[in-house]
């Protein structure tokens, strides 16, 4: 046995691999900084005439833009930063709850056979590309979803947000919602439902072993298991109803005011469908203008991630 | 007043798997039960069947009855739910919820039954229990604190309050001590003694010395081979089995035993 | 049931035990049928949201395979769009195809796979495995890791385009371009997902390792990352599944050519979800007044949705391979 | 390579014997991108380009005027496709690239703008209504808002207009289509429209949705839409028919190509050999549809390298052809390029040096 | 041959919380030394700096030296992956690699550390560590099933095969028996009496029985109170310390003994 045990200790302890694998690692994290510190400074340059150049020609293009409605780069991106906040906060109220309910569905409720094969279903539906939500949205859903929105501006008109007469066709904000709902729930559920099933199954025995019924064990262990996970999935859901682009390009009719009036058409925009419509027929400065408008999108997503980050932190602490 | 358990023809399995066949047994009310035998026998899994603890396990289901004063619990009209509020469960691993303090950890069970309770009741019951697991000295001054950061053996001790807390009818204990220490485990085997004047308890256990000082009732479970079914080999009161088993296997067990 | 007599037996002990009265904490019968309701009620609202998204997610994939199935067929994908013109049969008796688009978006996903999956994985592995949490620089990675997937994927496409401007040359638009671009928005997906399923490696594992006297590196590279593997591999399919859709990046990007393109690293390429953009934008083709009956006008949107399945499928095909890899390699914990 | 289709020779004319392959072999990758609205054409000019010169590949990226002449600018595209004229900057920006000289335009692509809309009873039934300048101008200003407005009703009395609501549906992105559409407005009913010359669309009337595919779905989903689109585009909707003089012109391309052909070209464009069409909106030549729009190829009269040059002159000369103009007319729909243009596209064209 | 440790003035932190305080504790080579005391008083966190394991916890340190063969393992130029190979352990709780089969698992030390092995010398080497843990009969005809199937005792002792497999100077146990049913208990007894002969063992027990079946020195820690820092009360022969304890604390404890 002796001898073996020398060939054990004379082994190299691979700590030569665990230098090149360390410094590895901190490059790889160091990394993302300094290619975020590449995407915000290149945007910033290119933004840059916006600040420092010729101010006649920038208003001259941002009423080139908006057909003489706004005349400076703030009057052009507030609006914009207003639809895309709207939208996007709407999605994700409308999607939180039906993720995290799939999500159990999947995790803790249908049977094993039926769970691996809506897990698929989930993830291929996350994989589904924006365009095609965009064609169907588009094409099927403004159509289909008219009469709801006619119902509810009947119904609900009172309600300040609901007030009609809803637009024919519905290419609103209210429509642009439920689809970009539907694009980020994927996503929302399949990180959720993952974190679910990772829930200690000690803890939910605890629970359980109580006498607590399925609905209580999900509160007592697998919902406060799961919190810091839900947050970043709904983060990730938000982030891409943000930056959702083709989907909004092809469904939104557009408009720049600050209205609440979800069910009428041509009343906000987002940022970056904006971009995508002007970037084609843009000229120098208006892409200045519109990278302008990206560089605020940036700073809105850092916003809302640093945020919900302090959340998180604090509900983990 | 605990409740007595009749276990008729239990065959139990994890999917097609067959881990303990045909076990046939009557549990008194008021009574120590204590399982024992070799590891991988099925003492926890047939102990789990006493409260439907099995099924959230995806897969396992049993055969054949388990009466709890008469009713099967098996039955198709019984709420698992309600069955596990009467029969509460220690398990072998300390599990206290993580996001919860000592004190909430312990008023948990009781939470889910009630949600109205007076603070001045809470802080009793929580003494109460503590006390009885003995931990309380140890975290009277910390019960807000999250019950994850106690060590290993003071987070057992933490869960067997939070099960007595709910003040079950049966008792279920699956090795709550191999985690504890002696002077734990003492207060533990103490408050086992102590608790068996109102419920039924059915505690498995390594320990035969621990069979011996506690159970009224020991049964012996056993494997024939690797991978076949365990099942129920011996069953008597704890005297018998230990001074003059009426069955070789076991004898040969318990008389394997040390200390 | 028995619970009111308890209180006398068990204040007796000599522990100095408070005085109980379990009456005080028993249920009552309504307030245990208000809790099964609940439990009804939520199992009703848990299965309800799943029936609420199931609708426009079936309808997604019922419009996409009734309006795609139509053109879908071998002479679609076996080739390009060369020589299309208007709604015109071409003389393969087909009307155009997308084997050039295929091609275009394996290539440019698999150069972002290659360009993200290594950084992001490795920095889910400083996050998890090296980083003191407390730290500045582990704090500011992960808020940036967060930030990043904010990034809205047109800025990653002006981000890259002006990148190659500046480095290869004005107006330089190619498929290696479009992989810059889209592994801006992989490699957080790639960071977050890796990060979770390191995270749930339980620490168990790292111990009885390093009790080994294995090196750090090893633990991770054989133990931790070996554990996590399927939720790894879970991961990278959905990051992949993110970008493979992306459009309006590779508009600028990778731009648009109707014949094949196989280089990556020069002259334009097409991929599947700008094809179905750019026939969706054609919307229909003209059939001069003398077209025979092969003329088919709304060839463009036709086209459009049959493409729109294909990217579906290979989505499905990528999937599929993820789950089989995630199988073969399953880790079974006893959590 | 793998697959590609052998080029399809567009149909009817198999005129082998064009000029653009007479004198020399064109060969070599050229890619030009610009205006959206040539897409359709330019695939088939690329077809009978490619057939004629087989070892020749052109490529054209549809990605909008704007990026299309920035793209041109920086030297990375041998051509550049626009809905407008080039702006005198950019023309002075052009010396950049141009090996001498500065870039020049000339419309290659002609295509009459229709006014499309979906009413029930009306535009189902294959019927098409009758509008002046100023009624329509004011139906997409938003002062007419129902179908059966005095307004309209006076123009088409052997139509029974319903009540329904008029929904206006533009471009919501920057389009050289609007800019086309609006400036018929502006120039034959400046009273009833106040705005500036734009790209964007002016007002907050009605609905916008992004390029001629989303003017034309929307204005399919609901009852009561009007909006404007590229003839080609229009499908089954119900069309208008403009009032040229004292009577009501259908949307053809013959239509549209009559305008052209009465109009005069803009002298104030800056530059050599720039042939830039000033259209005459308020024409009154028999049969001419007045809304048209009008694409340009833009293109250098040196170029840093010969081969490039050689092939823009040899196809611009083939798009500017009979030939290329037929085939673009059975492709896109689009209206020939009137023979009045011809010399002076050609002198443009042939200035182009190709040693 | 095991190797001898000296533990001097060792204090161990939990970040700023000081766990346990100055101890000083000679441990003699191929001998076992066992550590009782009462639960969280310390015995796995002593147990663990010396193998430097608790390095691995955030913010975990030490002050003081822990001398093997007369090498202070805390010594700047000393790496502790290399220690951690000459010192092995085996955890409370079963921690099999949830990857690999149970053959893998055995082997997992050599192959993780590079080492290249014939597949003959392999089966001899698992044959050898699963005998040792008195698993091979239970486990020979499915060594390519995963590790993580066993139950909690089978997977235990696959884990103390895993140890032994890579021929550890010291072997460092914490409550490897806890998991354990009596047979199983045994068979592991006897192989630390067997492997002492070449080996160094530290055993973290709470069954006083065994550290007195087993150990020829026994270390007791104590608590002076709750949030206090545990400590080395008592450390002696383990006849002197069960028979004729020198300390009052140790006595009153193991008094209290049962069995
Ligand atoms: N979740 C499970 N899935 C499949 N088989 C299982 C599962 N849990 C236990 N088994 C098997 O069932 C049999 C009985 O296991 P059980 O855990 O009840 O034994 P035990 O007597 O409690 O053992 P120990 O004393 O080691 O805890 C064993 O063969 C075990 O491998
Ligand atoms: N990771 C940790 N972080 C902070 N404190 C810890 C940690 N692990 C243990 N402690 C504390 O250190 C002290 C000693 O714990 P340790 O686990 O060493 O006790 P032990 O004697 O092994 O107990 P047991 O017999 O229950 O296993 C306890 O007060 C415990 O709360
Ligand atoms: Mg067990
Ligand atoms: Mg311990
Ligand atoms: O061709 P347009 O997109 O500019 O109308």
């Amino acid at each position: 046995m002796s001898s073996q045990d020398n060939a054990a200790r004379q082994a190299n302890t691979g700590k030569t691999g665990d230098i090149v694998f360390k410094t590895i690692a901190y490059a790889a994290g160091i990394l993302i900084l300094v290619t975020l510190a590449a995407v915000f400074i290149f945007l910033l340059f290119r933004a840059w005439p916006l600040i420092g150049g010729d101010q006649a020609a920038n208003t001259q293009t941002v009423e080139s833009f908006t057909g003489g409605k706004a005349h400076n780069f703030w009057q052009y991106v507030g609006p914009l930063l207003f639809g895309t906040v709207l939208v996007s906060a709407l999605s994700l109220i409308i999607a939180f709850f039906i993720s995290i309910g799939i999500a159990l569905f999947i995790s803790h409720y249908s049977p094993k056979k039926l769970a691996v094969v809506l897990s698929s279903v989930v993830d291929l539906l996350a994989a589904i590309p924006s365009v095609i939500y965009g064609l169907w949205g588009g094409l099927i859903l403004v159509p289909a979803i008219g009469p709801f929105w006619n119902w509810v501006a009947k119904y609900l008109g009172w309600i300040p947000i609901f007030e009609g007469p809803a637009a024919s066709p519905a290419r609103t904000v209210a429509t642009v919602a439920v689809v970009l709902a539907v694009m980020i729930l994927p996503i929302i559920t399949s990180v959720s439902r993952d974190i679910f099933l990772q829930t200690p199954r000690l803890q939910e025995e605890a629970a359980i072993g109580l006498g607590a019924t399925k609905w209580e064990m999900i509160k007592l262990a697998v919902l406060p298991f799961g919190k810091s996970g839900i947050i970043s999935a709904s983060m990730l859901g938000l982030g891409r109803a943000l930056g959702e682009t083709m989907a909004v390009l092809m469904i939104l009719s557009p408009g720049l005011t600050y209205s609440f009036k979800l069910l009428q058409a041509s009343q906000n925009q987002t940022i970056a469908a904006n971009i995508a419509a002007q970037y084609p027929e843009a000229n120098e400065l208006g892409v200045s203008t519109l990278i302008g408008t990206g560089l605020v999108l940036f700073v809105i997503t850092f916003l809302v991630n640093f945020i919900a980050r302090k959340i998180t932190e604090k509900a983990s602490a | 007043m605990g409740q007595r358990i009749d276990v008729n023809h239990l065959n139990i399995y994890y999917g097609n798997f067959l881990a303990v066949e045909d076990v046939n047994i009557n549990i008194e009310p008021n009574k120590v039960t204590a399982f024992i035998g070799p590891s991988g026998c099925g003492k926890s899994t047939v102990l789990r069947t006493l409260d439907r603890m099995h099924e959230i396990i995806p897969g396992a289901h049993v055969k054949g009855e388990v009466l709890l004063e008469g009713k099967n619990l098996y039955d198709k009209d019984v709420d698992p739910v309600s069955v596990r509020r009467d029969v509460g469960m220690v398990f072998q691993r300390p599990n206290p919820f993580p996001t919860m303090s000592i004190r909430e950890n312990v008023l948990a069970g009781v939470r889910l039954n009630n949600r109205h309770i007076s603070k001045s009741d809470a802080d009793d019951l929580v003494e109460w229990a503590l006390k009885g697991a003995n931990l309380w000295d140890e975290v009277k001054d910390r019960l807000d604190n999250p019950g994850i950061d106690l060590s290993g053996g003071q987070q057992q001790r933490l869960c067997i309050a939070r099960a007595v807390a709910v003040h079950p009818q049966v008792l279920l204990m699956d090795e709550p001590c191999s985690a504890l220490d002696p002077i734990s485990t003492l207060a533990v085997e103490d408050l086992i003694n102590e608790l068996k004047g109102d419920y039924t308890i059915v505690i498995v256990t390594h320990n035969m010395q621990q069979a011996a000082r506690i159970a009224d009732y020991t049964a012996f479970f056993n494997l024939k081979a690797v991978g076949e079914p365990g099942h129920l080999e011996y069953f008597a009161d704890t005297t018998t089995m230990f001074n003059n088993p009426q069955n070789a296997e076991a004898e040969r067990y318990i008389s394997g035993r040390f200390g | 049931m028995s619970a009111s007599n308890a209180s006398a037996t068990v204040k007796k002990t000599g522990k100095n035990l408070p005085d109980i009265d379990f009456d005080k904490f028993k249920t009552t019968r309504s307030y245990a049928a208000s809790r099964k309701g609940k439990d009804r009620f939520m199992n009703g609202l848990i299965i309800l949201a799943f029936i609420i998204a199931c609708i426009p997610l079936v309808s997604v994939l019922w419009a996409t395979i009734v309006n795609g199935f139509k053109r879908l067929n071998l002479n679609f994908l076996s080739y390009n769009m060369t020589g299309v013109v208007g709604g015109n049969q071409t003389p393969s008796g087909g009307y155009g195809g997308v084997l050039h688009a295929i091609i275009g978006t394996l290539e440019i996903t698999l150069g972002a796979m290659i360009i993200s999956v290594p950084i992001g994985l490795m920095c889910a592995v400083y996050l998890v495995e090296y980083a003191d949490r407390r730290s500045k620089l582990a704090k500011s990675v992960s808020l940036l890791v967060d930030v990043m997937s904010g990034i809205p994927s047109i800025v990653a496409g002006l981000f890259a385009f002006s990148m190659f401007t500046i480095v290869a040359g004005p107006g330089t638009i190619n498929g290696f371009e479009g992989s810059v671009a889209l592994s801006l928005l992989m490699i957080p997906t790639v960071v977050k997902t890796s990060e979770e399923m390191l995270k749930v490696v339980p620490n168990d594992l790292r111990e009885a390792s390093y009790a080994l006297g294995v090196s750090k590196q090893r633990t991770i590279t054989k133990i931790v990352l070996r554990t996590a593997l399927p939720g790894i591999v879970s991961g990278v399919i959905l990051a992949i599944a993110r970008v493979i859709g992306e459009t309006a990046p590779l508009l600028m990007t990778a731009g648009y050519i109707a014949s094949t393109n196989v280089n990556l690293f020069s002259g334009q390429m097409t991929t599947l979800p700008v094809f179905v953009y750019q026939e969706y934008s054609k919307l229909s083709a003209n059939c001069p007044p003398g077209a025979n009956g092969t003329c088919v006008p709304d060839i463009p949107m036709e086209r459009s949705w049959a493409a729109a399945l294909v990217l579906i499928l290979i989505v499905l095909i990528l999937n599929l391979i993820g789950r089989w890899v995630a199988k073969v390699f399953a880790v079974k914990s006893d959590r | 390579a793998c697959g590609d289709n052998t080029s399809a020779s567009s149909s009817n004319n198999s005129g082998s014997s064009s000029d653009t392959t007479t004198t020399e072999k064109i060969s070599g990758q050229f890619s030009g991108a610009g205006a959206s609205s040539q897409q359709a054409a330019v695939e088939a000019w690329i077809a009978g380009y490619e057939s004629a010169n087989s070892d020749a590949k052109v490529a054209y990226n549809p990605s909008g005027s704007g990026a299309g002449v920035s793209t041109f600018l920086t030297g990375a595209t041998a051509w550049a496709g626009s809905d407008k004229a080039l702006a005198d900057d950019e023309v002075e920006q052009s010396k950049a690239v141009c090996a001498s000289g500065t870039a020049f335009d000339v419309p290659v692509y002609i295509s009459p703008i229709a006014i499309v809309f979906n009413l029930k009873g009306v535009s189902d039934a294959g019927k098409h209504i009758n509008l002046d300048a100023d009624t329509a101008a004011k139906i997409f200003d938003g002062k007419i808002t129902k179908w059966n407005d005095p307004a309209i009703a006076d123009q088409n009395k052997d139509l029974k207009l319903p009540d329904t609501a008029i929904t206006v549906v533009h471009r919501s992105d920057k389009s050289g289509t609007t800019q086309n559409f609006v400036s018929y407005f502006k120039d034959v009913a400046p009273d009833a429209w106040p705005y500036d010359l734009s790209e964007n669309w002016p007002n907050e009337v009605g609905q916008g949705a992004k390029g001629t595919s989303g003017v034309i779905s929307t204005v399919k989903q609901a009852d009561g839409t009007i909006g404007y689109a590229d003839f080609s585009q229009v499908g089954d909707l119900g069309t208008a028919a403009i009032k040229v003089g004292s009577k009501y012109s259908e949307i053809s391309a013959d239509a549209g190509s009559k305008v052209i052909a009465d109009s005069k070209l803009d002298d104030s464009a800056k530059g050599e050999n720039r042939v830039v069409v000033k259209i005459n909106h308020s024409t009154e030549a028999e049969g001419a549809y007045p809304i048209v729009l009008v694409s340009y190829d833009i293109a250098c009269p040196a170029y840093k390298d010969a081969n490039t040059a050689k092939f823009v002159k040899s196809w611009l000369t083939y798009v500017t052809s009979d030939e290329g103009q037929q085939t673009a007319a059975s492709a896109a729909g689009s209206a020939p390029l009137p023979s009045s243009l011809k010399d002076k596209i050609d002198a443009s064209i042939n200035a182009i040096q190709t040693k």
